[in-house]
């Protein structure tokens, strides 16, 4: 029982720790590339080329005033950044950071949440991320607030729509929900160079599974509910030091996830390339850390990424934004699965 | 195990209290949720203690008929709530106009 | 035993502030919390599918909905000049007493029967086979009771004005026929 | 065993952003002044509730979404049936009659510009 809550712990601790610790790292990584785009410097003040400026930004926000505003919701208007962070911390529950090693005289399952619903579960817990967003609006009891919140939830609900197509595509292709064995799929060669990764078996569902990131975590060209330009920076315009950086947090774990499950379905998950199933299939300790290092960099690999589609697209109109969502991407969808189907049908 | 019938039992009565109890319709339909939820707990009780699957596939009926029930009873507020500006039970008691 | 207490008080605790709290929204967000609890209480049970699908539709969807029309419809102004009338209030518990006890009382006869636990395999492939076997039709005519729940609220929530607009260009067209 | 583990990650992730909410309120400076409740110096000042009547396209949103997304979670138990089904002509049956349905709802939704944003 004991060793069994030690187990607990560190799982709990290197899953949560992962991206919480790498969050002043990918800020400052957002804030240098954006700079570097736009033929500028960024921050380099702070610490060698800038690195402290992350930490300066996290203690800034930790002793500037808590501005309560009157005519705020008490209740709501606190409880909605944790929910937030908490929501946007659940999917990290379900994804495994590395296949099952043997270590301590058994075979440990690296996620937090064993269950043969990997995938779905994951995908479920982030369909709650548009609360935090819902209570905040509601909180702040204000126009702007209000109606940013009604946005950013009606963009993330219609693109759940085109994102949960593509999983469903990709759970048939796999035909499992478990991530292990999904990612245990994605071994091996076609013709001995183009690796068995999701992205070329399913290249629309691919495209659509991005797209759907890129909604779902409000990220430029979707961020019109909290663009500055557009309605005053959304639902979080009234909070302050520390509530407004919880949904920054919220936002860039909810990103870390999302986008690790892409990497789960699309690009062989933590098998940096698929030469690595010629060790037998009992995976020591050492082997275990370097497919955590290999999902570290594939994650850091979307985040640059980020970073780059944000400083390359502008921000779309708000109706061309439902439009592309419910009659571009939604049919695509539902064609790319029925087209799947069928194509499995008569292939065997 | 046993203890979830009781609670089975609760949340159904419980709703059953909120929609006699509750003034306004969002309420009531809150309620009428939590007496759907009940009675899904209960469909995967009886499941798991007879060992006939077929109640839980129930269970995935049950949230989809009260899904298809909140879309439409909310949508039935949204219209009565342009046409009168209230959803109070009190204000709606007249049928005519 | 003593997790299923745990999550009994849990949920027990949020249908209270659901059905006895003074704000629609806080019952909309225990409602929320409910759901929750229920989907961990269905993984503690067993049925993992059934945890997910409830996670996802009824507290990712339906709690969603409900928060979007409390946005909708501003409630501020009914809050204040509601006096609650003390006789529905004893009614209704009356009436949930007597329901509350007869389930109790059925319960209680054959809690030995029901709490045994003879489930054979409760793996999601028996229960896909099951559900597509013999529950097919049921399985079809899912998509049917969407597709007119999706017709019935267009067609609610869509102005008038929209229809009307529909038929005046019929009546346009008919001189040319 | 995974349960505990699950449990003990949620409460974990709780106390994190209470413990983080808490930090900011003890060590951030305490201006007791009523100034807090007039809007920020270049702000107008807020007039009428919040909660105007807003438009009716968000509601419908998220309650296609929720009809939609019931619909495809059905397809869920589907995709993963199919494999070890008995014989796949019956489920393709299935498939096609249940993609049928669902686009004729789709296609319902197109045509009556329900979504439909920008007038």
């Amino acid at each position: 029982m004991f060793e069994m809550m030690i187990e607990i712990l560190i799982k709990t601790v290197v899953i949560l720790g992962l991206p919480l610790g790498a969050l002043p790292l990918i800020i400052h990584v957002e804030r240098r590339g954006a700079a570097f785009m736009q033929k500028r410097l960024g921050p380099n003040r702070v610490g060698p080329f800038g690195l402290f400026q992350p930490l300066a930004d996290v203690a800034k926000f930790m002793f500037k005033e808590e501005v309560h505003p009157a005519h705020v919701r008490p209740f709501f208007y606190t409880a909605a950044p944790m929910i937030a962070l908490i929501v946007a911390i659940l999917p990290l529950a379900c994804i495994p950071v590395a296949a099952p090693f043997e270590a301590f005289g058994r075979t440990i399952f690296p996620e937090v949440f064993r269950s043969d619903m990997g995938i779905f579960f994951a995908f479920a817990a982030s369909a709650l991320g548009s609360y935090g967003i819902l209570l905040a609006g509601w909180g702040s009891n204000n126009k702007y607030s209000m109606l940013g919140a009604l946005r950013a939830c009606a963009q993330m609900v219609s693109y759940e729509l085109s994102l949960s197509t593509s999983v469903v595509a990709m759970i048939f292709v796999f035909s499992t929900n478990d991530i292990h064995v999904m990612v245990a799929a994605q071994q091996g060669y076609w013709f001995n160079f183009i690796p068995k990764w999701g992205f070329f078996m399913q290249p629309v569902a691919a495209m659509l599974f991005l797209v759907g990131i890129f909604a779902e975590s409000n990220r430029l060209p979707f961020d019109l509910a909290e663009g500055e330009s557009e309605i005053v920076a959304g639902y979080h315009l009234e909070y302050s030091s520390m509530k407004f950086a919880l949904f920054f947090m919220a936002e860039y774990i909810h990103m870390i996830a999302l986008s690790t499950l892409f990497i789960i379905m699309f690009f062989g998950g933590y098998n940096l390339l698929p030469g690595l199933e010629l060790i037998a299939d009992k995976i020591p300790l050492p082997i275990a850390l370097f497919q955590v290092a290999s999902l570290v960099v594939k994650i850091a690999l979307m985040v640059w990424f980020f970073v780059w589609v944000r400083w390359t697209l502008p921000r779309f109109r708000y109706d061309k934004l439902m439009d592309l969502g419910w009659e571009r991407l939604l049919p695509i969808g539902i064609a790319n699965l029925i087209v799947t189907v069928l194509f499995v049908y008569f292939r065997n | 195990m046993s203890i979830y019938y009781y609670l089975a039992a609760f949340l159904f009565c419980l709703g059953l209290l909120g929609t006699i109890f509750k003034k306004d319709l969002i309420s009531i339909l809150l309620c009428l949720e939590l007496m759907m939820s009940g009675v899904a707990l209960l469909f995967i009780l009886f499941s798991k203690s007879t060992g006939f699957l077929g109640a839980q596939l129930m269970v995935i009926f049950t949230m989809i008929i009260s899904a298809c029930e909140v879309a439409i009873g909310l949508s039935l507020i949204i219209a009565l709530y342009r046409k009168k500006q209230t959803i109070y039970t009190d204000d709606i008691k007249i049928i005519t106009e | 035993m003593a997790i299923d207490i745990f999550l009994t008080i849990i949920t027990v605790i949020f249908a209270l502030m659901l059905v006895f709290s003074k704000r629609t929204v806080v019952s909309a967000f225990a409602l929320l919390m409910t759901l929750l609890t229920l989907a961990l209480i269905y993984f503690q049970l067993g049925s993992i599918f059934l945890s997910a699908v409830q996670v996802l539709i009824n507290a990712g969807a339906i709690a969603i909905l409900f928060v979007f029309v409390m946005m909708l419809i501003n409630l501020e102004q009914f809050q204040n000049n509601r006096e609650k009338s003390k006789i529905k209030l004893v009614i209704s518990t009356f009436t949930m007493l007597v329901v509350l006890g007869v389930l109790a009382l059925v319960i209680n006869n054959n809690i030995e029967t029901l709490s045994v636990n003879n489930l054979t395999d409760n793996s999601m492939n028996a229960l896909f086979s099951k559900l597509f076997s013999t529950y097919f039709l049921p399985f079809e005519m899912a998509t049917v009771l969407l597709l007119a729940a999706i017709v019935a609220c267009i067609v609610i929530t869509t102005h008038e004005k929209q229809l009307v607009e529909e038929e005046t260009e019929l009546h346009k067209m008919e001189p040319k026929l | 065993m995974e349960f505990a583990s699950f449990v003990v990650f949620v409460i974990i992730a709780c106390t994190l952003s209470a413990v983080l909410l808490g930090i900011s309120s003890l060590l951030g400076q305490k201006r007791k002044i009523i100034r807090e409740n007039d809007i920020y110096e270049s702000g107008v000042n807020a007039v009428g509730s919040a909660s105007r009547q807003y438009d009716i396209k968000f509601y419908l949103t998220a309650i296609l979404f929720l009809l939609f997304d019931v619909e495809i979670v059905f397809l869920l138990p589907w995709v993963l049936a199919y494999k070890d089904s008995p014989n796949h002509d019956f489920m393709l049956g299935g498939f096609i009659f249940f993609m049928a349905i669902m686009l004729v709802g789709y296609i319902f939704i197109i045509n009556s510009k329900a979504l439909k944003w920008e007038e």
